[in-house]
């Protein structure tokens, strides 16, 4: 328990002197980061890039953006959920490989007669919602790490993916699905519009529903909690419900904009949803964070890859950065919480 | 109504290998606040649970209002109207005052999973009027110092009342460990206006603050309540004799078995050792074969000091010698190859490795004693396990047994069989070495003890009471506040009583 | 990068059963290895004399019989059987270098002598398939992917040919087929592919060779896009906010990136107005290419898989047969480029369809009628 | 999984015996029943070519599972361990043909550098392991693209300094095999007579416990993690030896199968319980899995499904939920 409860909040201190002082200053150091951190990361950023090629600022970049976070911020505001409890969702890509192909395959295509138009878009989500379920009920029943229940989960996800691939990827016929990836709405792609209306949903969620405060509760100390009566495997499950609804509904806003489904629609994704999530200022131990914050981190990446391609830099290079970024960012975050008798595994 | 709120009649309940409440008699009247008191194992703790339905009675009934109730969860205690507020905080640093205030008891504030704020702060609002506090519902519960989150706490207690239609019993599990000064004055203060809306429970090892505040004293030992007591009418002194007071002392302790250490050589020496908000200017030293007992009510420092001398924690000023040499301690190997071992008192979890084997456990700590250059002789380890199973007389089916499968009392005679199976130990730290053992084990620890002590091995005792602490030491040294504010000398014949410790030590 | 890098392009049941089948029944029986020759360190076999047809299996190993490639490949390959009378195993790997090898390996365990028709997953596979092959006797002819500086001169006379297509000519003739399209005027951005393997390098260069012919053409940006469709749709939209009007066309080393641009330009409302090349005919771009009018998809090239699934296999059969005596073959066919084909609207149905054993018997006759040369 | 916590309940001790020899045997049977099930369908299946052909492409999943398995027992993973080998090939191709044996030295040397970098940071920062290597699998395969310019580099020159370990057949069998075997019986002997040999299982099952006894636990995590990146090493080395040449993708697709081979050979995830030849049982129980997929003529689009399902049941299976309080 006591390893657990450090994770909730600065120990209370054992002697009277001490009693009074506010959460211990280091604490205090590493909440100023998380909170100013990553919007001033941002601007630099922005800055930076602007600075380096004239073009990063002009509208047409802008919108391309934008575009290129949408998906990333409807992946990233599902998983802030599950981080939000400690957990973790390592089944995005396989989530969303279903979905994409689900959505090719039901809504018009150059495989079937199907023709189900946006429900296909919505049986992508049902899709992805089913893999949450699946995966918080291996977690929450059989005790299963949700790092470990999401792995076997996501190859499931890419398996299936597989065998409804069949080799050839199904092409989206359907004028209405293409039409998210194709139109233009007041300039932008209809696909930002859809991310930023996840993100007011995800606000709301985490704002005024008991799946959205338990998170915080549950992330925070789970022990309390318990004691408190909460019923904390409900809300777990129905945290990666929501995560995988999410990737569901990424896969399916990739397949409208590739026109295609396929096995690898989600090629690298996982990784660049939980360096937005930590970037945003989530931590991974639970607790602390929330949607508002990940829909900076995920613009934070959504920029360094735009920049990082018009400097002209190899996409690849961008995962060696995200993968120290996440490692930086957590141990940055977790650095205060050290003792020499604390266990992490 | 006029009858007792709660009573507890002929309350038993048992753990393995221990009888934790033997048959307790406790009433609560409306609008009072009772005082519990009890040495550590005395009872009190799972009085408490049972109280707020974490633990059930094996035998006896516990009435609410009248009526025998099964307080199967904190729930259901809390809907019969019982709020706790716990020793350490329990408190959600993330969320606001209000939510931390109804936590799983949001009832009418969320519709349908949605939450409605502007009601859920009302009610908030007023369980803090109640006590009228000053603290928003809105504020964020880890903006607020600790005294101020008690406050929440209280608050938190209180909203059980919202659950029924009655006055709610509020209890108080040592809630003044982390206060002080004007701090505790509010608390105090909280505590007599609370009289007038519900019942208290009040538990403290300050018996000052207790007699202060209580109506009524229970005193609890041994799982049984063998005193009540109306405030105005004790004094500490005796209320001590009620708490600790033990006839069987001498032979009990093995008095006649302890040695004369004068002269022995100095083995560890503390000076000046210090660490901020847990100790600071403590000066020791054991000599070979000498018992030092640390005395002090919890959060006096001697748990943190001890830990740091067994390198588990830092320290940051002062050193740590051992036969004059200043000892490295960054962390328990350090001490462990110095010749420190530790006998730590959550056996359970850093005790014994549940799931290895007895004899893993008890080489764990010196893989020297059973190999050369490294390499185990499968026939020195069988030996040397099989000298200890048998010295320490620890019953276990095979010495491949999962330690967990072993008792209390024998696990914790693996602890002391992995340190003392050393041949480089030289000093034994002993932090409770018989929580939550019965008679038979403790006076199997106490043998050993005097036992390690004629091997000439330094010993610095924390033990369970305060007898306990005198019988065995050659040397008790009082903690308060993290220093040190007496020493006695305890040489049999001449100990010190517990009335002197504990007016050191409060 | 995904935790689940092997899963991509699984494929069918059929051909792998029918090839276990096969294997069943070689394990079976078995026949004395033909003798080995002296001269050759490598420790490889060539026949002197013919090997007996019942004594032969023909075989190709592909990656998968759903992907329409390798589909077509398969079946130059059973049009050959059929042109001598036997059956054909093919073996499927689904990308998988381990299961590609040990597959090989079992069939090898038969005792018969292997004809082997063989497009390596990675140029790292080539030499281990080679060696199993070669050393147990076999005739192997590999295809696209081996180590540059690996000959089949150095290693053994039963590596009868390496086949590769000039990805230079490939990438030179669409980057032609875009500037003539474009008038010789104005800028383009080029897509490259992971240069995993030499077709990446070698087209690139192509379109350089081509930029330098058409002085009025400006290379504005090049960046890899991974081969991936959707890379490539994020770098072209990014691409073009960089250059904004100034992309007046798009040069993709492979249909998959190409296809993915064709989606960004659309999305940027530039769909069918700034053309788009790119390498691989696969189905999709030639549909593309079919409507090149509405869609803007130029060109592609198309090695023609029936050729490298049927000629090639004919090429070890004849070697094996002695029809081709490989030791006395010149390092110009034990090494050379095939014939590729642009492919634009003008002739696109051709590839659309099937063609007959009469359509490729004479390459069958004469595997070198299509070469264009030495590799390198 | 980020910070499990030690809760020693009661009950579990009369549970544990059985579940315990559950998953000790289980992996046994399972394997005997699938070759059987095999065999049935296919008999050339016991025949000694596929058995070599199994045997040889089960080495480097068996290094590179046994390497995970140390991590496994401290109650930790590490999710780059496929990468590592991945870049080991890489680094091997790069190094081999001019430096000879020095270059294998260099690259096992390198990579087990990797692989303590994890273990570093999952100790002294106390970052949770699937964290640390989740990062690191990220920033090396960008290594090892980067490095090899994304292309497969031919081992031309020297290849022979390799070449044996999987060219090289005694008693039908390459050497690879041999050295996996008896790198496997090695450790086992090493858990079992070092003086700290039982430290891993210590900390998986009760770390404090362990820290408290005087066992240097950060120290051994940090060991734990080297071991995985020398494994990794040692598979790349056959790898490349095997395939005359280093890819920057070559191990990658060995993760889920390792991973799976440790938790079916009966290593708990929780750590503590669980040895190399259990791992060895299970890497050989995936290997058969697949080539019975196929042998039964299962679709190998169906292989990743099978896979995941695997694994959560194996984990499932050989959790000890007695020992972990708050699972994350």
């Amino acid at each position: 328990m006591s390893q657990v409860q450090e994770g909730a909040r600065p120990a209370a201190p054992a002697n009277p002197d001490a009693s009074s002082t506010r959460p211990a200053p280091r604490v205090a150091w590493s909440r100023r980061l998380l909170t100013a951190g990553p919007p001033i990361a941002l601007i630099a950023l922005i800055v930076i890039f602007g600075a380096a090629n004239s073009r990063f600022l002009s509208g047409s970049n802008a919108r391309g953006i934008a575009d290129q976070t949408a998906i990333l911020l409807v992946l990233a505001i599902g998983m802030t959920f599950v981080i939000l409890l400690g957990g973790i969702d390592l089944s995005v890509e396989g989530v969303m490989a279903t979905s994409s192909l689900v959505v090719a395959l039901l809504a018009a295509n150059d495989r079937n007669s199907n023709d189900y138009g946006m429900l296909a878009v919505l049986a992508g989500v049902a899709a992805g919602a089913l893999f949450g379920l699946v995966s918080g009920l291996l977690h929450t029943r059989l005790k299963i790490p949700s790092f470990m229940a999401t792995l076997g989960m996501g190859a499931v996800g890419i398996g299936i993916a597989t065998v409804l691939f069949a080799g050839r990827s199904p092409r989206v016929l359907d004028e209405g699905v293409r039409s998210w990836g194709l139109d233009k709405w007041w300039g932008f792609s209809p696909l930002t519009y859809v991310a930023v209306a996840v993100l007011i949903i995800g606000w709301l969620i985490q704002r005024f529903t008991r799946v959205g405060r338990y998170g915080y509760v549950i992330g925070g100390a789970e022990g309390i909690a318990r004691l408190s009566g909460i019923p904390i495997m409900r809300y777990k499950t129905l945290a990666f419900i929501i995560s995988g609804s999410t990737a569901g509904l990424a896969g399916a806003m990739a397949a409208s904009r590739l026109g295609v489904g396929d096995v690898l629609i989600g090629g690298g994704q996982m990784f660049a949803t939980i360096t937005a999530v930590v970037v945003g200022g989530t931590l991974l131990q639970g607790g602390r964070g929330g949607v508002h914050k990940t829909a900076i981190g995920a613009l934070i990446i959504a920029v360094l890859a735009n920049g990082l391609i018009l400097v002209g830099v190899e996409p690849y290079v961008q995962r060696s950065v995200q993968g120290v970024v996440i490692v930086i960012a957590v141990a940055a975050t977790g650095w205060s919480l050290r003792t020499r008798t604390r266990t992490i595994k | 109504m006029n009858g007792p709120v709660v009573e507890f009649r002929g309350v038993s309940k048992r753990f393995p290998g221990v009888l934790a409440l033997d048959n307790v008699d406790v009433e609560i009247r409306p609008h009072e606040v009772v005082g519990l008191i009890g040495e550590n194992g005395a009872g009190k703790s799972t009085l408490l649970k049972i109280l707020s339905g974490v633990y059930q009675p094996d035998s006896g009934d516990l009435i609410v209002r009248g009526e025998s109730r099964h307080l199967a969860t904190p729930r259901h205690a809390a809907a019969a109207g019982i709020g706790m507020v716990h020793q350490e905080q329990s408190l959600i640093g993330t969320v606001s005052v209000a939510e931390n205030i109804l936590l799983g008891a949001e009832g009418s504030s969320v519709r349908g999973g949605v939450y409605n704020w502007k009601d859920l702060n009302q009610r908030a609002q007023r369980m803090l009027s109640k006590i009228d506090s000053q603290i928003r519902p809105t504020d964020r519960t880890e903006d607020l110092v600790l005294a101020q989150r008690q406050m929440v706490e209280l608050a938190k207690a209180l909203a059980v009342e919202e659950r029924g239609d009655h006055e709610p019993v509020i209890v108080l599990d040592e809630p003044t460990s982390v206060l002080d000064g004007d701090d505790l004055e509010t608390l105090f203060a909280e505590i007599e206006r609370l009289r007038d809306i519900a019942s208290v429970v009040f538990v403290s090892h300050r018996l000052d603050e207790v007699l202060r505040v209580s109506d009524r004293v229970y005193v609890m030992k041994d799982g049984r309540v063998v005193a009540e007591r109306d405030p105005k009418a004790v004094d500490i002194a005796e209320l001590y004799r009620l708490m600790v007071g033990r006839e069987t002392a001498g032979e009990f302790y093995r008095e006649d078995e302890q040695l004369e250490v004068d002269g022995a050589p100095d083995v560890i020496k503390v000076e000046g050792l210090g660490r901020k908000g847990a100790f600071k200017d403590v000066d020791l030293r054991v000599r070979a074969g000498e018992v030092v007992g640390l005395a002090g009510v919890e959060g006096s420092g001697r748990e943190a000091l001890s830990r740091a001398l067994f390198g588990a924690e830092p320290f940051d000023v002062g050193q740590v010698l051992l036969d004059g040499a200043r000892l490295k301690l960054g962390s328990p190997s350090d001490a462990v190859e110095a010749g420190i071992g530790y006998v730590p008192a959550e056996r359970r979890v850093e005790g014994v490795a549940m799931g290895l084997s007895v004899e893993d456990n008890i080489v764990l700590a010196d893989p020297g004693t059973i190999s050369r250059r490294g390499i185990v002789i499968p026939s020195r380890r069988r030996q040397v396990v099989a000298e200890w199973i048998d010295r320490l007389r620890i019953k276990t089916v095979s010495t491949q047994t999962d330690v967990a499968n072993l008792s209390g009392g024998n696990q914790q005679k693996v602890t002391l069989a992995k340190w003392l199976s050393s041949p480089r130990l030289r000093v034994l730290i002993l932090d409770h070495p018989t929580r939550g053992l019965d008679v038979g084990a403790k006076e199997d620890v106490y043998t050993f003890i005097r036992k390690a002590c004629a091997q000439g091995l330094a010993i610095i005792l924390i033990a369970d009471t305060i007898d306990e602490t005198i019988a065995l030491s050659h040397n008790v040294v009082v903690f308060r506040d993290g220093e040190i504010t007496a020493r006695f000398s305890a040489a049999p014949g001449r100990k010190p009583t517990q009335v002197q410790l504990v007016e050191a030590m409060v | 990068m995904s935790l689940f890098r092997n899963s991509h392009k699984k494929r069918r049941r059929g051909a792998v059963a029918l090839a276990v089948g096969v294997a069943l029944a070689l394990t079976a029986c078995s026949t004395a290895d033909p003798e080995t020759d002296s001269e050759e360190p490598a420790g490889g076999d060539t026949a002197e004399e013919p090997v007996a047809a019942e004594d032969i299996v023909l075989v190709n190993a592909i990656r998968s019989l759903s992907n329409p490639y390798h589909a077509n490949w398969a079946a130059g390959g059973e049009l050959f059987a059929e042109s001598v009378g036997m059956e054909q195993v093919v073996l499927t790997d689904d990308g998988d270098s381990q299961k590609q090898l040990s597959q090989i390996k079992s069939l090898l365990a038969g005792g018969k002598t292997i004809i082997l028709n063989v497009d390596p997953n990675t140029s790292s596979d080539a030499e281990a398939i080679v060696r199993a092959v070669t050393d147990a006797g076999g005739y192997v002819v590999t295809q696209w992917n081996k180590p540059d500086d690996l000959h089949p001169w150095d290693v053994s006379d039963n590596w009868v040919s390496h086949i590769s297509f000039d990805g230079t000519v490939g990438g030179y003739e669409i980057a032609k087929a875009l500037f003539e399209e474009m008038g010789g005027e104005g800028g383009i951005i080029a897509l490259q592919g992971i240069l995993d393997n030499v077709p990446a390098k070698q087209r690139f260069a192509g379109l350089q060779r081509a930029l330098e012919e058409y002085p009025g053409i400006e290379l504005l940006d090049e960046q890899t896009a991974e081969w991936d469709r959707n890379t490539g749709y994020e770098v072209t939209q990014t691409l073009l906010a960089k250059h904004g009007d100034a992309v007046g066309g798009v040069w993709a080393a492979n249909d998959n990136m190409g296809l993915g641009a064709l989606e960004a330009l659309k999305a940027a409302g530039l769909g069918g107005q700034v053309p788009v090349v790119g390498v691989d005919a696969v189905p999709e771009a030639l549909e593309a290419v079919q409507d090149s009018e509405n869609t803007g998809y130029l060109a592609t090239v198309s090695s023609d898989a029936f050729w490298q699934g049927g000629a090639a296999l004919a090429l070890a059969y004849q070697a094996a047969m002695g029809e081709f005596d490989v030791a006395s073959a010149g390092q110009e066919q034990r090494e050379f480029y095939g014939t590729q084909f642009l492919v634009t609207k003008d002739n696109v149905e051709d590839f659309l369809q099937t063609p007959s054993l009469e359509d490729l018997q004479a390459d069958f006759d004469n595997p070198f009628a299509r070469s264009t040369g030495q590799i390198g | 999984m980020a910070e499990t916590v030690t809760v020693p309940p009661t009950e579990r001790t009369r549970k544990a015996p059985s579940r315990q020899m559950i998953v000790t045997a289980l992996p046994s049977v399972v394997l005997v029943a699938l070759v059987l099930a095999v065999s049935v369908q296919q008999p050339s299946f016991l025949g000694p070519l596929s058995l070599r052909t199994l045997a040889e492409s089960a080495a480097p999943i068996a290094l590179i599972a046994i390497g995970v398995m140390f991590v496994i027992l401290t109650g930790g993973i590490d999710l780059s361990v496929a990468v590592l080998t991945s870049l080991g090939t890489v680094l091997l191709a790069l190094w081999m043909p001019s430096l000879g044996l020095l270059g294998v030295l260099l690259m096992i040397m390198a990579i087990t550098a990797a692989g303590l970098l994890n273990g570093f940071v999952t100790a002294f920062a106390q970052v949770p392991s699937f964290v640390v290597t989740l990062g690191a699998m990220g920033l090396w395969s960008g290594v090892a693209l980067g490095l090899s310019g994304a292309s497969t580099i031919s081992i031309g020159a020297n290849h022979s300094l390799i070449g044996w370990l999987t060219g090289f057949r005694v008693g039908g069998v390459a050497i690879s095999v041999y050295l996996t075997l008896g790198l496997g019986i090695l450790v086992a002997l090493g858990v079992r007579f070092l003086a700290r040999g039982k430290s891993l299982h210590a900390i998986g099952l009760a770390e404090n416990a362990a820290l408290m006894s005087g066992v240097r636990t950060r120290r051994v995590r940090i060991l734990a993690f080297g071991a995985s990146g020398f494994f990794a090493a040692l598979a790349a080395t056959v790898l490349a030896s095997s395939q005359y040449s280093g890819s920057p993708t070559l191990a990658d697709a060995l993760l889920l199968p390792a991973i799976a081979a440790v938790i079916v050979g009966g290593t708990a995830i929780t750590g503590g319980v669980g040895g190399p030849l259990r791992t060895i049982i299970g890497t050989l129980v995936i290997g058969v899995l697949r080539v019975g997929m196929n042998a039964l003529g299962v679709d190998p689009a169906y292989e990743q499904i099978v896979y995941g399902s695997v694994i959560i049941a194996a984990v499932a299976l050989t959790l000890d939920r007695s020992r972990i309080g708050i699972v994350k």
